[in-house]
């Protein structure tokens, strides 16, 4: 199990914060194809990952990161802080 | 090193004062403060959002950063959250040293790393509706100068 | 535009406060202020010597030249003169803008020709005598950048 | 009559902040040239002009400026402000 946060408009197009997944994913990408296919909402919050951000236990990553060890991994938006 | 998340209002003249005063023997100051400014004259509210378990550390490397790559004598980042109405101070940032230089540089070099790799998120609120702010390319291209 | 040459001391902080609110509509302020520091450990004092009839019209022309330069909400601009203990607020400058880049440029610009073209001469005085602070090439060399 | 000041340590070695000087000088050279032969409190201060600056009526100016309508002279080091 691990924890998926999202958040900014990743959040508000799949209409949740975070969420318990069960997977066997071995790298971020392979758990957003797992996620693409759940439901319309997830393909659409990540139809374009050039997009999209990903952070594995609150470190910056890359989509072929591996998931092996992690606990929470979060999408998001390029940041806008600043 | 100081960084501060926080929901609540801060006074930049009074964290300048007391940041100056923690500096003592450095020569120069430099701050940053950002406020919320009514882009195209329909801006009522900004609203932030963050990643909590993520910012303050996100923000601790990056000032980390700041001061393995300039002699600083100290260095201040104060970012706020939730929702920021029209003239509001976002965020502040401080670095002090015993050059101008060094001050100026680590503090173009925090605010172009805070822009694009502190987890923040802003939203505008008009009076026709609310967006997420784009990231701009020149935002993300800043980076390349450091 | 605000210059002021005073002997008196001032507020950093509350200089800072009232600038920005002054701006309402720049999102971004940028400030510099310099500190007498203790360079070599023995430094007591610092006497700033300037040409009342020249200094605010030369910093005045500094300014205009920013503002012709970058897009300004506002520039503030103090510097002190007399007899300065260490620790004490030698000057400090400030900008607005609606953007980050052109608040951070606009002071560095004017940081570099208030150390080069305002009127102004600095004798550090220290337990083994005074001395006139040297004008350093480097400061020469800042200016060829604008 | 011009006004002519000195400030920094040209003021420390010439002894005075400013004086009245009666001059036909054309150029602030020229002028520099008359005060060297006063005193050698004068030569001492002029004795390396790239060490020194000059501004007439309170303008920044170079050596070969002609004096005509001056009405203010003053010399004086690199500036150290900031």
């Amino acid at each position: 199990m691990i924890d998926v946060l999202y958040f900014a408009w990743v959040r508000e197009r799949i209409g949740l914060p975070k969420e318990q997944v069960e997977t066997s994913a071995a790298t971020v990408a392979e758990l957003v194809d797992e996620l693409r296919q759940r439901e319309e909402r997830y393909a659409l919050a990540f139809s374009d990952l050039r997009a999209l951000r990903v952070a594995i236990d609150q470190e910056l990553t890359e989509f072929d990161a591996p998931l092996a060890g992690a606990r929470e991994v979060a999408f998001f938006p390029p940041m806008t802080g600043g | 090193m100081t960084v501060r998340v926080q929901s609540d209002e801060f006074d930049a003249g009074a964290e300048l004062n007391a940041f100056t005063g923690e500096v003592a023997g450095a020569g120069a100051i430099v701050s940053f403060t950002g406020v919320v400014r009514d882009v195209d004259g329909g801006l009522t509210a900004m609203e932030i959002e963050h990643y909590p378990a993520m910012t303050e550390r996100a923000i601790a490397k990056i000032v980390e950063e700041a001061q393995s790559r300039w002699s600083l004598a100290g260095a201040l980042v104060i970012h706020r959250y939730g929702r920021l109405e029209t003239g509001a101070q976002i965020m502040m940032v401080a670095t002090a040293s015993r050059h101008r230089v060094d001050a100026f540089q680590a503090a173009e070099f925090l605010m172009d790393y805070l822009k694009s790799r502190a987890p923040f998120w802003k939203k505008e609120l008009t009076k026709d509706g609310e967006a997420w702010v784009e990231a701009r390319d020149e935002d993300e291209d800043a980076l390349g100068r450091w």
